[in-house]
């Protein structure tokens, strides 16, 4: 249903009307952008009225907040728990170092760019960003959602290859269940 | 044939009411809570939109049949205990299914809910749901102890075990049971802080340390149901207390007054405390609501 | 001869014919072994007649056999627990050692308990009684060394109780002159005060050994626990009631007549209700599913005293009613846990897990018997729990039900960990071999769950004898006065009625489960239990994920208090002094014929000083 | 008249003196005459038993002397139905020995049998005789061939045993025969009857004397606490079977004697309330040292002892009922300790100090001596339906007839300790792996005859006891007649 | 004299009595086992003894029945004591026999003979 990119049905309007004001994030705290987290949640800027709200399983959430640099350990942990979110489902990257590598561009443990291995809906970019910076993503993310383009999970699902490819080119002692939906 | 059509659309009316003020309720709670923390807040729909959101994602793994059964046992205990409470005094509007409900019946359909989500979020496997959910029945044992000693003040104080049977008392004589007998009332209310299982006595969910604990696993629709039932739930609890101690509501007005007072007392106890460990929770129900309850009996009794 | 002659010949001569027949082949062993059930329950429920009344003359005993409606009523649950729990035990028993020995036992301990229930006389009930003890003291031990212990536990336990009935009996002999239950229902208001309490008194403490009332029931968990589980359903389930039985006879015509009437009865229903609670919370603390079960067991016994000691029309009805629930309920918790022991080859909770998908039709039987355990409507374990805590709350006894909330609420502790022990959580490697039970064992455990789904919504199918049975001992009808077809209401006239809750259950649970299962179930992939989010680790093989270890230990940190003082403990240590006291008098003896020789002359010296006051 | 008492005596004296004789000519006669004896006295006690019933007692009198002055033989209900007991059980003991010792050491079955010919005589003609001074004669012939009987085997301890024994045994017999000479001294007569008579002439004070220098001759044959420390050794010691002859005849015949005193020939009214407080402490002491025991045999010795202590509590209650109980008690503790004393002794057969252990796992190897032995164990426990049951309800009833409401807790608390040490050994017997070492011996043929038949005898009486309440009854009402009793001997006429 | 012989006549129970007493001492406090046999054996002596001074009259005859000697059945010694006492004495002879024949046997298997060192068989 996510295939017309322009073209939308009402179900699909309300549903996602619904999915953008309620956004369960997990934040995946890697990195020195997990204290950002916090300041975003609580009183001064309040991520909860915009309808973001932590979530406490991949389960439940929607967003995947990748919140830092991954090393190739850490990568192979968010590509589960992204695997494991239920569709429609969501990547924040946040920071310079999901967009380059950032300040970790040539260390030999930490993968560059985020997109290689998991569908990025939206980057964040700053290091860190501020919560000014990360509330400024979600609302381009609900933005997205409205407009039904935020389809990263989709993405994934057809370039199954592409994205396996990759992951397994950093990942040496592969032992994941296969993804097959 | 007429009736039955009736009944159902009654219970239907009767669901949908429950549930709509249980998830308002719940937002407010949100919004309050955000408020005291000196935040914005969501807005007071916001438990709605979340309900709808996890009832439009999809469901594309599961762990067993029980995984699937367990929410229902919830919405089972939900739904039931709701179908015999009187919402009204006067049964105007939801008439049909105000049966002639026993207390003690609701005492244990009461509880259906808690095992039915045991069972679900025992399937899955995720040891934290196990952990959460023997946080859960412990703190259970812990608080229905009060509760059926307030409750039981009650029965014996009026000579019936029938939530219609007091409730017609209090209309007629117009006396509410929460100044006959306060110290049921107080054990009651302390029992119902656990029964919402907000903080202190978040145990059982507690997000930071047992991820959710039994909804771990739990996302899309099951999340849904689960939580249209806490809502239903929610108003089921504060129902009951209120058509038990404080003389039922003739109309909806009345009710969502009654209860929203109610409902303040466990959030704002909740807002102001920290998270309990599992025994301090059941020991502080065996504490002053003990004390309070078997208070109420003697009141009960003697007086 | 006699309906009730043939029943009990057929039994003892096929408990023989069907120990010996090991020798000819295995097959013809179970098969005799389930004729011989088969033949007397057939008969039985043929014939069923209260009217007749068989004597058998010796030269100072008549013993006089017959049925009541209230026997008639235990032997319902003897009956069919025996045919049902046959059949499983055939299962079973299957590649077992001692087969012989176990059928033997079998058949007479059910022989017995049918003795027990048709006796009209205390000679005879007693000799029963003591068959019973044997047979079922040899199935205690039949799992060899390390039960010896237990075995002597439950003997002596045994012994107490039926030598304080046997006390009871010849005491009752001296003064009415005639052994006859009738006799002593009508010469009980002629006794002495003293005796009108010794005898109750004595009586009650040997029906409350197999009841497992609270001091004497230490012997019960152990026991339970290590008969082969195809017994202890009958164990559990029927043999315990036959104390219920005893207790309901001197309730009903004895304990009525006393002026100490309501002391009494809230001393046995406090502890009634005191062993419900504390054995409620020993089940919670217990690892192995056998142990969990059998203070289960105990607590639910309790429940059925408390309500039998009470005695108003309502509170006998739950007792009696409760008494039929555990019988069916617990048995087919029993033989889940055989059938697992005998696939898995363990009943501990912590090593098993995870069984729902391997033995559906065993979690069926499980969770539908788990329900009614915990008395959760629409079950029919909910109908006695109902009639219990509104007889309490009505006869005034208010801290007394709120003891027996908490051991019921409690109890969904443990419910709770017997279903996720052995058949939720994580999904081991070690036990994906694991099979579904053979049929024979899993059809009479769900025949028994059947019950209880229909008791829920027909509980005028059980009312309806123990009203009779009730009215035999002069208790008020209780049809149209407390229940009505599947209404039940107590004396203040509040009611539950059954049909719309089933109705409503039923429906609403329908409803949702469509909505959640049929709707998700073909859109939907089943997942391993090790793919939960586990912090986005891989769990690996060694992973330990199932959380088994202390498993209730916050709760079982809260109650600590009440659980720190043990009566087992207490009986040991006055065992163990008691045996160091013997062998330190057993050093007169020490083995020096002179000191031998000296006694004598002492003895003659002694006497001889005492010749005085000895021969007046 | 089918015989007459005397040959009861006679018979078997004459063969224990020609068994040596013919045991030259023909060695297997030693161990046939004897069982021909056995079984030739019994038809005789049999059918003299069928014959009371109609006519009543018979005495003889010997070489026509009459009472009071010549010695008298009573064959009534009561002496009778032990002496048929005792006869009958020295018939078992002797079939169940019939091959035991043909491999035994290099000692003959020739003394053994003459022994074991002399213990049964000795025993019966203390039952039947109306002369206390005969009875010590008797009592003299039973010790003597006790004291051989138990020191038969040369490797065991049997002479410390039987040391002990003499050495009580000795003292007894000097007790005995002071209490006899009081009673002659002053009443100037020897027959029981005739001192019965005449015992309202004697002063209190030596009556008084006399029957306690009786207690203790005759209690220590009787084994009542604290005279009875030689009998677990000589149990212990004894071949097998003689320990169920000690247990089943000898001290049968003690209790007979005792019995006879209290009831018949002295009049004093403590006496019987002496019998309960001997017989419960007897009881309890012997059955609480069983319960420690670690030997198989000293645990049914001492098991024994206590059902002695229990009998003269039966006796000792005093109304027909508690003598019926006492009886009833008699016989069942006859059948059932000899089927433990022979099946037990083929549990541990062959080994030096018969622990229990050693029946470890024999339930596989020996089954159907396990069985017998559990049906022995379960029987003497007193569950229904063995036989012992009827006998524990017979005596707790007595004693609830008499208002004694303490004693019936006594015996219902100690019994508990009872069961404790029976299962024990039984569970042992079936759910205890078996030692390598340990080798079971099947027992022979006869021995598992006799075995058997006890056995049925047990679930026969069990299931259905007017078999022997009949004859019981009428020896305990034959007991109580005291002056039927007088009468019967003083005025006999032939 | 006849004072002097109703003395000696309670001399004699005094005697057998004592000879009892000393008998019973003897066995009861000796540890050697062949003086405890000793001691048994005076003690069956002693009550011999006593048995014998019972039946005896002073100035008593012989217990023969003849023809003439009617008037002297008053005179006669009680005879029954004396049959008893023979019966007595021989089995009193027949015990020690045994006794003795144990002893040998105990001294043998034990290698001593002090009563209190042979307790194989106790508790």
């Amino acid at each position: 249903m996510y295939n017309d990119k322009n073209k939308q049905k009402i179900v699909d309007i309300i549903k996602n009307a619904a999915r953008k004001h309620s956004l369960w994030v997990l934040a995946y705290g890697t990195g020195c952008g997990a204290i950002e987290v916090p300041a975003t949640m609580t009183s001064r800027y309040d991520a909860e009225r915009l309808g973001v709200r932590g979530a406490a399983t991949p389960r439940q959430a929607d967003v995947l907040l990748i919140t830092g640099y991954l090393t190739v350990k850490t990568l192979k942990r968010v590509i589960r728990v992204y695997e494991q979110m239920q569709d429609p489902k969501y990547v924040i990257g946040f920071g310079s170092c999901t967009i380059n590598g950032g300040m970790y561009f040539d260390s030999y443990n930490t993968i560059n760019q985020l997109d290689l291995y998991l569908p990025v809906d939206v980057y964040i970019s700053g290091c860190m960003p501020r919560p000014e910076a990360v509330l400024e993503g979600f609302g381009k993310l609900q933005e997205l959602i409205g407009k039904g383009i935020a389809n990263g999970a989709q993405q994934y699902k057809e370039n199954l290859d592409f994205y396996r490819e990759n992951q397994k080119k950093v990942i040496k002692n592969w032992d994941f269940q296969d993804y097959n939906w | 044939m007429e009736s039955l059509l009736m009944n159902i659309l009654g219970a239907v009316t009767t669901f949908l009411l429950a549930f709509a003020v249980g998830m308002t309720y719940g937002g407010l709670r949100r919004k309050i809570v955000a408020r005291v923390q000196n935040r914005y807040g969501p807005p007071f729909y916001q438990n709605f939109i979340d309900a709808f959101k996890l009832y439009s994602k999809s469901t594309a793994i599961h762990h067993g049949a029980m995984h699937f059964l367990g929410p229902a046992f919830i919405m089972v205990s939900s739904v039931v205990s709701l179908m015999f409470i009187p919402v009204l005094t006067n049964n105007q509007w939801f008439p049909n299914l105000n049966f002639q409900g026993d207390l003690i019946f609701l005492i244990y359909i009461m509880v259906f809910g808690p095992l039915g989500m045991a069972l679900g979020a025992g399937q899955t496997g995720n040891p934290n749901s196990a952990i959460g959910v023997t946080r859960g029945l412990s703190q259970m044992v812990g608080f229905e102890i009060p509760w059926v000693m307030a409750l039981i003040a009650l029965m014996v104080q009026y000579k019936t075990t029938s939530i219609t049977g007091l409730l017609d008392i209090q209309v007629q004589s117009g006396h509410w049971f929460m100044f006959e007998n306060p110290f049921a009332f107080s054990a009651a209310i302390l029992a119902s802080l656990g029964m919402f299982r907000y903080s202190p006595f978040d145990i059982v969910g507690a997000p930071t340390e047992l991820a959710s604990g039994p909804m771990s696993e739990n996302g899309g629709k099951f999340l849904f149901v689960m939580m249209s039932s806490g809502s239903v739930f929610a108003f089921v609890k504060l129902t009951l207390i209120v058509d038990l101690f404080m003389g039922g509501a003739s109309n909806l007005i009345i009710l969502v007054i009654k209860t929203f007072l109610l409902y303040m007392i466990p959030v704002t106890y909740g807002i102001v405390s920290p998270r309990y460990r599992t025994e301090q929770s059941i020991t502080y129900f065996w504490g002053w609501p003990l004390f309070f309850g078997l208070i109420a009996i003697i009141y009960a009794v003697f007086f | 001869m006699d309906i009730i002659n043939i029943i009990l010949v057929i039994f003892f001569a096929g408990a023989l014919i069907t120990a010996f027949a090991a020798k000819i082949s295995s097959i013809v062993q179970d098969i005799l072994f389930i004729g011989t059930i088969l033949a007397t329950s057939i008969i039985f429920f043929l014939n069923i007649n209260t009217n007749t009344e068989t004597i058998i003359n010796l030269s100072h005993i008549n013993l006089t056999l017959g049925l009541t409606p209230l026997s008639l009523y235990f032997a319902f649950i003897v009956f069919g627990l025996a045919v049902l729990a046959g059949f499983y035990a055939v299962g079973q028993m299957q590649g077992k050692k001692k087969k012989g020995y176990f059928y033997f036992n079998y058949l007479l301990s059910i022989a017995a308990m049918f003795g027990i229930l048709v006796s009209k006389d205390l000679v005879s009930f007693f000799i029963f009684w003591e068959i019973m003890t044997w047979s079922s003291y040899l199935l205690v031990i039949y799992n060899g060394e390390n039960v010896q212990k237990t075995g002597i536990k439950y003997f002596v336990l045994s012994a107490i109780g039926a030598y304080s009935m046997l006390m009871a009996i010849v005491i009752i002999h001296s003064l009415t002159g005639s052994f006859l239950i009738s006799d002593l229902i009508s010469g009980f208001n002629n006794m002495s005060a003293n005796m009108q309490i010794l005898i109750p008194v004595l009586l009650l403490t040997g029906f409350g050994v197999k009841a497992a009332l609270m001091p004497l029931h230490i012997w019960a968990p152990d026991a339970y626990s290590n008969a082969p589980m195809s017994y202890t359903a009958i164990f559990s389930g029927a043999l315990s009631k036959m104390g219920i039985y005893g207790m309901v006879i001197v309730f009903l015509t004895l304990i009525t007549k006393l002026p100490q009437e309501t002391l009494i009865r809230d001393i046995i229903a406090w502890l009634g209700a005191i062993t419900a609670a504390i054995s409620t919370l020993w089940a919670i603390k217990q690892d192995d599913a056998k142990r969990l079960l059998a203070y289960s067991s105990i607590g639910q016994l309790g429940y059925i005293v408390v309500g039998v000691a009470i005695g108003t029309p309502l509170a006998m009805l739950a007792g009696l009613f409760l008494a039929f629930m555990h019988g069916v309920f617990k048995s087919t918790l029993f033989m889940v846990v055989g059938a697992i022991e005998k696939q898995t080859g363990t009943s501990n909770l912590k090593e098993v897990t995870g069984l729902i998908r391997k033995m559906p039709w065993t979690f069926i039987a499980a969770l539908i018997s788990i329900i009614a355990l915990a008395g959760i409507p629409p079950l029919g374990g909910f109908v006695g729990k109902w009639m219990l805590y509104e007889s309490l709350i009505t006869s005034n006894h208010y801290l007394l039900v709120t003891l027996v909330f908490f051991s019921s609420t409690a109890a969904f502790l443990y419910c709770y960990k017997f279903l996720f022990g052995f058949f939720l959580g994580q999904e081991e490697k070690e036990w994906s071999h694991v099979k579904e039970a053979p049929a024979i064992m899993v059809v009479p455990m769900l025949i028994l769950s059947l019950i209880s789904v229909v008791l829920g919504s027909f509980p005028q199918l059980i009312l309806k004898p123990i009203n009779s049975a009730l009215s035999y001992y002069s208790l008020p009808d209780t049809y149209n006065n407390l229940w009505k077809e599947s209404m039940i209401f107590n004396k203040w006239g509040d009611q539950v009625a059954l049909t719309p809750i089933v109705y409503g259950v039923a429906i609403v649970f329908i409803v949702f489960a469509v909505f959640l299962f049929f709707k998700n179930r073909k859109t939907s992939r089943y997942v391993t239990t090790k793919d939960i989010s586990t912090s986005g680790e891989v769990p690996k093989e060694h992973e330990n994920l199932t959380f088994k270890e202390n498993f209730f230990q916050p709760f079982l940190r809260a109650v600590e208090p009440a659980m720190k003082r043990q009566m087992d403990k207490y009986m040991l240590a006055f065992a163990k002094g008691l045996e160091d006291l013997f062998d330190f008098t057993r050093r007169i003896y020490n083995g020096n014929g002179q000191t031998y020789a000296i006694y004598a002359i002492i003895f003659v010296i002694i006497l001889l000083l005492l010749s005085n006051n000895l021969f007046s | 008249m089918v015989g007459t008492p005397v040959l009861f005596i006679v018979i078997p004296l004459l063969a224990a003196f020609i068994i040596p004789l013919t045991g030259m000519v023909w060695k297997n006669s030693v161990r046939i005459i004897p069982g021909l004896v056995l079984s030739y006295m019994l038809a005789l006690s049999v059918s003299l038993m069928w014959h009371i019933t109609e006519t009543g007692t018979v005495v003889e009198v010997i070489a026509g002397w009459k009472p009071p002055i010549g010695i008298n033989l009573v064959f009534s209900p009561f002496s009778g139905f032990l002496a048929t007991l005792m006869i009958f059980l020295g018939l078992l003991v002797w079939a169940y020995s019939y091959k035991f010792k043909r491999n035994v050491d290099s000692e003959p079955a020739l003394k053994y049998f003459i022994l074991l010919m002399l213990l049964v005589t000795g025993s019966v003609g203390i039952v039947l005789t109306g002369d206390i001074f005969n009875m010590f004669v008797f009592i003299e012939i039973v010790g003597i061939s006790g004291y051989g009987l138990t020191s038969f085997y040369t490797r065991r301890d049997s002479a410390e045993a039987a040391f002990k024994y003499l050495f009580m045994g000795s003292i007894a017999s000097t007790f005995l025969l002071l209490a006899i000479m009081i009673i002659y001294s002053q009443l100037g007569t020897l027959n029981i009857a005739e001192i019965a008579d005449k015992m309202p002439m004697m002063s209190n004070k030596l009556k008084v004397i006399s029957l306690i220098f009786f207690i203790l001759a005759i209690g220590i044959e009787a084994e009542i606490f604290p005279l009875n420390g030689w009998a677990p050794d000589v149990y212990t010691q004894a071949p097998g079977p003689i320990g169920a002859a000690f247990a089943g005849i000898v001290v049968k015949s003690a209790i007979y004697a005792s019995v006879r005193l209290v009831y018949t020939m002295f009049d004093l009214s403590g006496a019987l309330d002496l019998f309960i407080v001997i017989g419960l402490i007897t009881f309890i002491v012997a059955e609480t040292t069983a319960l420690r025991q670690e030997r198989l045999k000293r645990m049914l010795a001492y098991s024994s002892i206590g059902q002695m202590g229990l009998v003269m509590v039966a006796f000792g209650i005093g109304t027909k009922e508690g003598i019926f109980a006492a009886l009833f008690l008699i016989f069942n503790h006859a059948i059932i300790k000899s089927l433990l004393f022979f099946s037990g002794s083929y549990l541990v057969y062959n080994k030096k100090n018969k622990f229990i252990k050693h029946v470890n796992g024999m339930g596989k190897y020996l089954p159907i001596t396990s069985i017998l032995f559990t049906i022995g164990a379960f029987a003497i426990i007193g569950l229904p339906p063995f036989a012992g049951f009827w006998s524990k309800l017979a005596i707790l009833t007595a004693a609830a007839d008499s208002k004694m409401l303490m004693l019936i807790a006594i015996i219902l608390t100690v019994s508990i300790l009872e069961a404790v040490y029976y299962l024990r050994v039984i569970n042992r017997i079936y759910f205890f792996p078996k030692k390598k070492s340990t080798e079971a011996k099947k027992p022979t043929l006869n021995a598992l005859i006799v075995m058997i038949s006890l056995g049925i005898i047990i679930m026969v009486i069990g299931f259905y006891p007017d078999l022997i309440t009949g004859i019981i009854d009428r020896a305990a009402t034959d007991l109580m007649d005291k002056t039927g009793y007088i009468k019967d001997i003083l005025t006999i006429n032939n | 004299m006849e004072k002097y012989l109703e003395i000696l006549n309670y001399t004699i129970y005094g005697a057998a009595i004592l000879l009892l007493l000393i008998g019973l001492y003897g066995a009861l406090t000796k540890k050697s086992l062949i003086k405890i046999v000793l001691g048994l054996s005076i003690m069956d002596s002693g009550v011999h003894l006593l048995m014998i001074s019972i039946g005896y009259l002073k100035n008593g005859t012989a217990p023969i029945f003849s023809p003439g000697h009617e008037n002297e059945l008053a005179k006669m010694v009680d005879p029954v004591p004396q049959a008893l006492v023979l019966t007595a004495i021989v089995i009193g002879f027949g015990v020690t026999a045994v006794a003795l024949a144990l002893v040998i046997r105990l001294y043998k298997h034990h290698n001593t003979l002090r009563i209190d060192e042979i307790k194989n068989l106790k508790w």
